[in-house]
């Protein structure tokens, strides 16, 4: 029985070399992509509530806008990724704690509402006694929206994933945080940034600190993180990330132009950070190594 | 099986499966039973948990040796050279059961003096004549046998009786013997006693010579040796499991003769526990043989008469009925038969039709009919669920006899390759045979499945099993015996009225089957009913035993008889197991009268006693005045052990009290074989027909009475070729059956073995740069055919006499059709033939194998002929006697 | 289906009235489960058969329900398998209703390139012609040594170790009165 | 209320002949899982899947005393006792029988796909041309007419025995002590013990080898072992998402 030569230093036993695990069947583009959507239409519903609240009228329709798309394409892509999609009402089917797909369709079902109403009354100028309320609504169970993504891809076998778990929700906060305040400096005047500018350093020096954490300490499982287009993405979604919030700071309450390219840096950052993780846990499902390695060790520190 | 037949007087296994559970030791060698017989093997696990020692002999490490307790490989064709270490090491470390052998077997009987041994002529018997390649037997026989004398012409058309494509298979009933006495010295000590020759035989193969020959290291074949002999005695049994391991080689019967006289020897015929098992690969091929299709037989191992012996009833029963034993019945059986086919047509005027039986002149078994049928001589075939294209050795021959017919009918379930070979067959690609030119008209008949007749098949154990019918068949689809029975009603019609004599036999036969349901089909059991027989009032018979020779029972098959006892069908039984003894005698019925372990008698001591209580089978009731116990005692019932027949006693009085093999003339196990054999009273190594090997014991290579078709379309490799270096084997995997017309067609099958392989050692595979999963061409002296290479130490390199030896295996499922394919493992073997049964050496084989695919079209023929040029062959190759 | 029904079988509703709160046993039991039969229990009739592949002799259980065979499984009665199969035999049911099963009769004439339909009745009665065309062109009175043989060398078969017992009966018997030899089967290959 | 059923497969009498992966197709009507020549031993079926519900593992190794060993072994759906695909099924397609077995409902799943890398053993999967994910039920039509599942009722040596759990438990412990006397030390449970990571499987195996040598998962856990874990990191992340926007718009208003 030959091992894998692309894990030349694995000294395990496996069947052929062939995966303990089945991989993720979920489509990267439309669940990655939803990851990135679904954080960004938190995001912005927790923007749009601020710059509400703090009188930036402009700010708070486009990203009131921006969290209804968003939602819209999540939707869509969750769907789409069903093996059946015409059974997707079967997701309320049940409640079920113990499955955070089941928590997050009803999350979303909960957030559709109120950001699907103050969007429309926000673009259509009909009822503006209920924009507010909607807002707030929205903005309040954006928070979940932003987090449990985290808690779904890591409440799997998947070893990059589920080892990841403590920081995993941090990254994700962070990335919607900064996605959807990239996406705030693409459509606000200059004037009205400077919210979306702090947001964008908070949320970057977020996911970056949980990033850092998180790689540093899986050790082995943590490897699928750096290697190959996993890691690459990742490493660019730094670099952007990095020189997407410094651009904000420095010029993105200035120069209109200079904003619209430090927040597409941002967006593009949080996306790509998404797609990155994704692939990541593929990979590492792929692999036995990420399954037995940990797994022996384990036994071996028991006995 | 005449290896069985002539030692114990019947070819059946001689037990049953479930009672592999009593042994304490079971050598399971020349059958792969955990593949082929997967739930029959449920006994030998049984066994094990009982602490029994399971022993596989077999040249591959397989699905059976992986369970096995040991596992000795050997190079495949040196079987007999194992065997005659054990029987080597039996005999000089003094384990044989004395009593048993000195009571039940032949050993105390002298041999004739002329009679000269293998060891004496380098390896052929006295009587040898080189130019037929047969034997006469006749300095074979015992001391005391009268040959000539008032029985001379008798004598003469015995030899010529034991010839190649004689009648014999002794299915049931032991070889006959000219009239005497045998001179007997019971001490064993006579130099000329069958226990003294059989000594000297077999000096010579001892545990070096077994290493030498076999490449079993000593160590192993003592394992071996102490777990069988352990294992053998009053308290306790060991059973011999074999298949066509066994029977597939030029000297295959012999195999079997030498695990015969271990047995014999070691006192486990007879007992639970016991036997030697004889595993068949096919749903009903021991019925198959019992109510022949083959040429030489009539049902219930009857001979078919031979044109050049038997011109009149009386002469064949003069030559056909042994004075001794059952068989000594057959003028009875052979008339109810004949009732049973022409009925009142068949009277003691017309000598019961004995007349209108076709005559043998020689051997008319499948191989040399192919030859015929590319002769031009035989114009038409019928194939019944049979795919000889890929199923037979050397399978451009059978297509080149095909293509040869005016007409074939083919009666399958799929377009299995023989009824496709015109179409898409090897030959089309290579461009030997072009579609246009193929003047063979070709008949498919679709088949009915096994839930769609009623009727019996018979298991390997001899049990007649009766299946119901679950549905009908849809479309054209219809059994065999509708196609049968209505043939046979076109042909009387298109006949009836005809004057001419050679149309009798057609019309007066009975042929007046009940049919019913939409497609008129006959009723499977009233076919079951003449089968069993009836009496004078159509009284259903009870058994072999109610048949008379006088014309007034009718009995189509006399071993069958009592199928039907009581009018009921006796096959249908089906009490459950877990309500009657672990033997079920209650379950369908078993051939002869429902006996379920055969020569039990043995069982117990002379005095009829069981050897000991816990091998208890059957014994003598002293108040009762009978044979009983836990199976029905195969035995007359009320024979006291003290019987001893008087000089003019016959047939199964002329059996003493205690002469537990009944069919035999004597009643004795046969040891040594006077008569019965085309081959030798005793089994004597040779190599098989190809081999890399020369004989290490004797001068004479390999069988010199083995059967051969010396064609330059039937070519062999020059033993101990370097051209063709390697030996090669064919075999079955689990997932597959036969040629596979009943596996590559399901999906489910298919998907689990779903390509052609070979199988090799690691050492060749470094020798012949074959990687694992790559491509690797087998050729040799016939065909270049294309395998995917699977790379595993289950199959192991040995040192033959100080030669390492390497085996290609090579499973044989695939051909060109079906929903997995490849090319056909048949296509590379040649003919040669065991000269008792006829049966192909596809076992044991010589080849050459290469890295990658073999070539396409015409190039593929001419890669094999320069192969053919290197190696010198020519028609004669390897034809040396 | 009235809304207040479809509301009492609506499982979020069910996991809490029936005691499931996780919503992972009875309360998601769709209607589809609950009605769940093994074919074995609605078959018309269980047939007593043999497995038709080796010669260990299975015993096996054939279920039919509206003339059809729905499955085919062990019989644990047997004394030789109780109850067991190999793969082989528990492939029986795709064995005997497969698709890959020919339906109707097929000919190729001399020299075709393909085969045609043809009527089973039309070829039984040209197999039925050739076979007595056959017989009589190679028909023997005797052979070369002025032996009487009474037979024909024309014609041959081959099979019968599938097939039952009576067929092989049958077979034998006819063709015998034929005066054909070579009859012939697996048990020599 | 009806004992936990399960599967007891003891591989020392395995005779590798795949009976269970032909009943279980046969009587569940799963379709061919295609014709490739793997040359893993004698496995070409290569896993478990969503149309291959057994699976007959083949392992050749080489033995102390220079003799073979060939190892076979039929794996199937563990049915846990915490099932990490239960647990995670949004729709309750997948559920807990009465015998404590692990069940799709072909008819309400909607082929999400949650289950297939939430299962630690990597059994269940979907069916691309189907869409929904499909696995061993343990025959559930069957066992509830009190029938046996078709790969037990087919298995020619008793490799695969059904029974109630516990009963099975306790017959594999003294199968293990019987081989252990007999000189078979590598004999050992897997699946067996209740304090496992996934509470027991409801299938478990007396195996010869380490279990990745199997291609099972040397230690399994059930993912949502962490579950509480995970949603409060998750909490935590949330407050912080929070705090980050309040930090964000503190201070002055807009002029």
């Amino acid at each position: 029985m030959k091992e894998r030569a692309m894990v030349p230093r694995a000294e395990f036993g496996s069947y052929y070399g062939r995966p303990v695990l089945k991989k993720p069947v979920w489509r990267e583009r439309d669940i990655a992509g939803y990851l990135f959507t679904g954080g960004v239409a938190a995001g912005s519903a927790l923007l749009a509530a601020g710059a509400d609240l703090t009188g930036r009228p402009v700010m708070c329709r486009s990203a009131r806008l921006t969290s209804l798309a968003a939602l819209g394409v999540s939707g869509v892509a969750l769907v789409h990724d069903l093996g059946r999609p015409e059974r997707f009402a079967n997701m309320l089917r049940v409640f079920k704690p113990t499955s955070p797909m089941s928590v997050g369709s009803w999350l979303l079902s909960a957030f559709a509402a109120p950001v699907g109403v103050a969007a429309v009354t926000e673009a259509t100028g009909l009822f503006p006694a209920l924009r507010r309320p909607a807002g707030l609504a929205a903005a309040a169970i954006a928070p979940g929206i932003a987090t449990y993504t985290a808690v779904l891809i890591c409440d799997t076998s998947v070893p990059s994933w589920h080892a990841a778990y403590p920081e995993m929700p941090f990254v994700f906060a962070g990335s919607a945080l900064a996605g959807s305040a990239g996406l705030s400096l693409l459509m606000s005047p200059a004037a009205e940034n400077a919210p979306a500018v702090r947001l964008a350093v908070l949320g970057s020096a977020l996911e970056l600190a949980a990033s850092k954490r998180m790689e540093g300490r899986l050790g082995l499982v943590g490897e699928p993180y750096g290697e190959g287009k996993a890691g690459a993405k990742l490493r660019l979604a730094k670099a952007l990330t990095v020189a997407g919030s410094l651009g904000a700071v420095a010029f993105g309450r200035r120069s209109k132009t200079a904003a619209v390219v430090a927040g597409g840096m941002l967006a593009a950052a949080s996306a790509l950070s998404r797609f990155g993780v994704f692939e990541a846990g593929v990979a590492s499902a792929e692999d036995p190594v990420y399954t037995v390695g940990p797994q022996r060790e384990r036994v071996s520190a028991r006995n | 099986m005449p290896g069985l037949g002539t030692s114990f007087g019947r070819g059946g296994a001689t037990d049953f499966q479930q009672d592999l559970q009593n042994s304490d030791c079971i050598v399971i060698q020349g059958s792969n039973m955990a593949e082929a017989h997967p739930v029959g093997f449920q006994w030998v696990v049984e066994a094990k948990r009982r602490g029994a020692t399971v022993i596989h002999v077999d040249p591959r490490f397989t699905r059976t040796s992986a369970l096995a307790d040991l596992h000795v490989p050997l190079r495949p064709g040196s079987d007999i050279a194992f065997l005659g270490g054990l029987v080597n090491y039996v005999l000089t470390e003094g384990k044989w059961f004395e009593e048993y052998v000195r009571c039940y077997t032949n050993a105390s009987f002298l041999v004739r003096e002329d009679f000269r041994d293998t060891e004496d002529l380098g390896g052929v018997f006295s009587g040898f004549d080189p130019d037929s390649g047969t034997y006469k037997t006749e300095s074979w026989q015992y001391d005391g046998i009268r040959v000539g004398a008032e029985e001379q012409d008798e004598g003469e058309k015995r030899e010529k009786y034991e010839e190649p494509g004689s009648g014999h298979q002794f299915g049931s009933g032991g070889a006959a013997l000219d009239p005497g006495e045998p001179v007997k010295d019971l001490t064993l000590q006579h130099p000329r006693c069958v226990f003294q020759v059989l000594k000297r035989h077999f000096a010579r193969y001892t545990p070096e010579a077994v290493a030498d020959i076999c490449g079993v290291p000593e160590p192993k074949f003592r394992a071996v040796a102490e777990a069988l002999t352990a294992a053998s005695g009053p308290d306790k049994t060991a059973a011999f499991v074999y298949s066509v391991g066994w029977t597939q080689h030029t000297v295959g019967v012999q195999y079997i003769r030498t695990a015969a006289i271990l047995q014999l020897l070691l006192g486990n015929m007879g007992r639970p526990g016991g036997g030697v098992l004889a595993l068949r690969g096919h749903a009903s091929i021991q019925g198959s043989t019992d109510i022949p299709t083959l040429y030489n037989l009539l049902p219930g191992y009857i001979p078919m008469p031979h044109a050049d012996r038997h011109e009149s009833l009386d002469e064949f029963l003069r030559l056909n009925t042994p004075r001794g034993g059952f068989y000594g019945n057959m003028p009875a059986y052979l008339i109810s038969l004949l009732k049973a086919y022409w009925g009142d047509a068949a009277s003691p005027s017309n000598d019961f039709c004995f007349d209108y039986l076709p005559r043998l002149t020689g051997d008319h078994s499948t191989y040399p009919t192919v030859v015929k049928q590319i002769e031009g001589e035989c114009k038409g075939y019928f194939l019944f669920g049979q795919n000889p294209a890929v199923g037979s050795s050397n399978g451009k021959l059978q297509r080149k006899g095909m293509a040869n017919l005016e007409w074939l009918v083919v009666r399958d379930f799929s377009l299995i390759e023989s009824a496709t070979w015109w179409q898409d067959g090897p030959e089309i690609e290579t461009g030997e045979m072009r579609t246009e030119d193929i003047g063979t008209e070709v008949f498919f008949l679709p088949a009915a499945a096994h839930t769609e007749k009623a009727g019996t098949f018979t298991n390997t154990q001899r049990l007649l099993q009766w299946r119901h019918q679950a549905v009908e068949p849809q479309g054209d689809q219809r059994s065999d015996l509708w196609f049968a029975f209505h043939l046979g009603r076109l042909i009387r019609e298109k006949l009836a009225g005809s004057e001419d004599s050679m149309d009798r036999p057609v019309l007066d036969l009975t042929w007046d089957y009940p049919t019913r349901g939409a497609h008129d089909d006959p009723d499977p059991e009233a076919v079951l009913r003449e089968i069993n027989g009836w009496d004078a009032d159509s009284k259903p018979l009870s058994g072999y035993t109610d048949l008379k020779d006088d014309g007034t029972t009718t009995c189509g098959c006399w071993i069958y008889c009592g199928c039907f006892a009581d009018g009921v069908n006796q096959t249908a039984r089906r009490k459950p197991w877990t309500e009657q003894s672990w033997v079920a005698p209650e379950w369908a019925w078993a051939w002869p009268l429902n006996r379920r372990i055969l020569y039990n008698r043995a069982s117990a001591d002379p005095s009829g006693k069981p050897w000991s209580d816990a091998k208890a089978l059957v014994w003598w009731d002293d108040g009762e005045r009978k044979w009983t116990g836990h199976d029905v005692p195969d035995f007359a019932a009320d024979k006291d052990p003290s019987y001893v027949p008087g000089a003019s006693d016959r047939a199964e009085d002329n059996i003493a009290g205690t002469d537990p093999f009944v069919m035999q003339t004597d009643g004795k196990g046969w040891l040594y074989v006077p008569s019965g054999l085309a081959d030798g009273p005793l089994p004597t190594h040779y190599e098989p027909h190809e081999s890399p090997f020369a004989n290490q014991l004797y001068e004479r290579r390999a069988n010199p009475a083995r059967q051969m078709i010396a064609r330059a379309d039937n070519l062999s490799n020059p033993a101990g070729s370097d051209v063709f270096p390697y030996v090669v084997t064919t075999y079955r995997l689990t997932e597959h059956h036969t040629a596979g017309g009943m596996s590559r067609w399901l999906p489910y099958l298919a998907e689990l073995q779903p390509e052609f392989f070979c199988e090799v050692s690691p050492e060749l595979a470094a020798e012949r740069g074959l990687t694992h999963l790559g491509w690797a061409t087998i050729v040799s002296a016939r065909a270049a055919i294309e395998a995917k290479v699977m790379v595993t130490s289950r199959i192991s390199s040995l040192t033959i006499a100080g030669r390492r030896t390497h085996v290609v295996g090579l499973p044989y499922h695939w051909g060109p059709n079906g929903y997995v394919t490849g090319d056909a493992a048949n296509d590379l073997l040649g003919v040669a033939m065991d000269p008792n049964v006829h049966i192909q050496e596809s076992k044991v084989a010589s080849c050459d194998i290469r890295p990658g695919r073999r070539p396409r079209g015409p190039a593929s023929l001419r890669m094999v002929e320069d192969y053919r040029r290197r190696a010198g062959i020519t028609i004669e190759t390897g034809t040396d006697r | 289906m009235g809304v207040t029904t479809w509301l009492g079988q609506w499982p979020v509703l069910r996991q809490f009235r029936d005691g499931d709160p996780l919503g992972r046993g009875r309360a998601v039991k769709s209607a589809a489960t609950e009605a769940l039969e093994p074919r074995t229990a609605t078959a018309d009739r269980v047939v007593k058969s043999v497995c038709p592949y080796c010669a260990v002799g299975c015993g096996q259980n054939v279920y039919v329900k509206d003339e059809r065979v729905v499955q085919i499984e062990g019989d644990p009665d047997s004394p030789i398998s109780r109850g067991r199969l190999c793969p082989k035999g528990s492939a029986s049911l795709q064995l005997t209703t497969g698709d890959a099963r020919e339906k109707y009769a097929l000919y190729r004439p001399p020299h075709a390139a393909g085969w045609q339909r043809i009527d089973l009745d039309t070829a039984m009665d040209m197999i039925a012609d050739r076979v007595v065309k056959t017989r009589r062109e190679t028909w023997e009175w005797e052979s070369p040594s002025g032996m009487r043989t009474r037979r024909t060398m024309g014609f041959a078969s081959l099979g019968g170790a599938t097939l039952d017992n009576e067929e092989n009966y049958l077979i034998k018997k006819l063709f015998t009165a034929l005066g054909a030899l070579q009859i012939e089967n697996q048990a020599r290959i | 209320m009806t004992p936990r059923m399960g599967f007891f497969t003891d591989t020392t009498v395995c005779i590798g002949c795949k009976a269970c992966e032909v009943a279980c197709k046969e009587w569940n009507r799963v379709p061919d899982d295609g014709y490739a020549f793997l040359g893993q031993s004698y496995d070409n079926t290569g896993e478990l899947g969503a149309s291959t519900w057994r699976h007959v593992a083949f392992v050749e190794q080489p033995r102390a005393d220079g003799d073979l060993r060939w190892l076979m072994s039929s794996d199937v759906c563990k049915h846990c006792t915490h099932a990490g695909c239960l647990d995670v099924c949004p729709t309750g397609s997948l559920f807990r029988t009465e015998f404590g077995t692990v069940v799709v409902q072909e008819d309400i799943c909607n082929g999400c796909g949650y289950c297939v890398p939430a299962c630690p053993y990597g059994v269940i999967d979907r069916r691309e041309d189907d869409g929904r994910v499909w696995k061993c039920t343990l025959c559930y039509d069957r066992i509830g007419a009190g029938e046996q599942p078709a790969c037990a009722k087919a298995c020619p040596t008793e490799s695969i025995q059904y029974g109630p759990l516990d009963e099975l438990r306790e017959r594999a412990h003294g199968r293990v002590e019987d081989l252990v006397t007999a000189g078979v030390t590598e004999a050992r449970l897997y699946g067996a013990d209740p304090s496992d990571g996934v509470g027991g499987a409801g299938a478990f195996f007396l195996l010869l080898d380490e279990p990745e040598v199997y291609g099972l998962p040397p230690d399994p856990v059930v993912p949502t072992r962490d579950l509480g874990a995970m949603w409060r990191r998750a909490a935590l992340a949330a407050g912080t998402f929070v705090a980050c926007g309040v930090a964000a718009f503190a201070g002055r208003r807009a002029r």
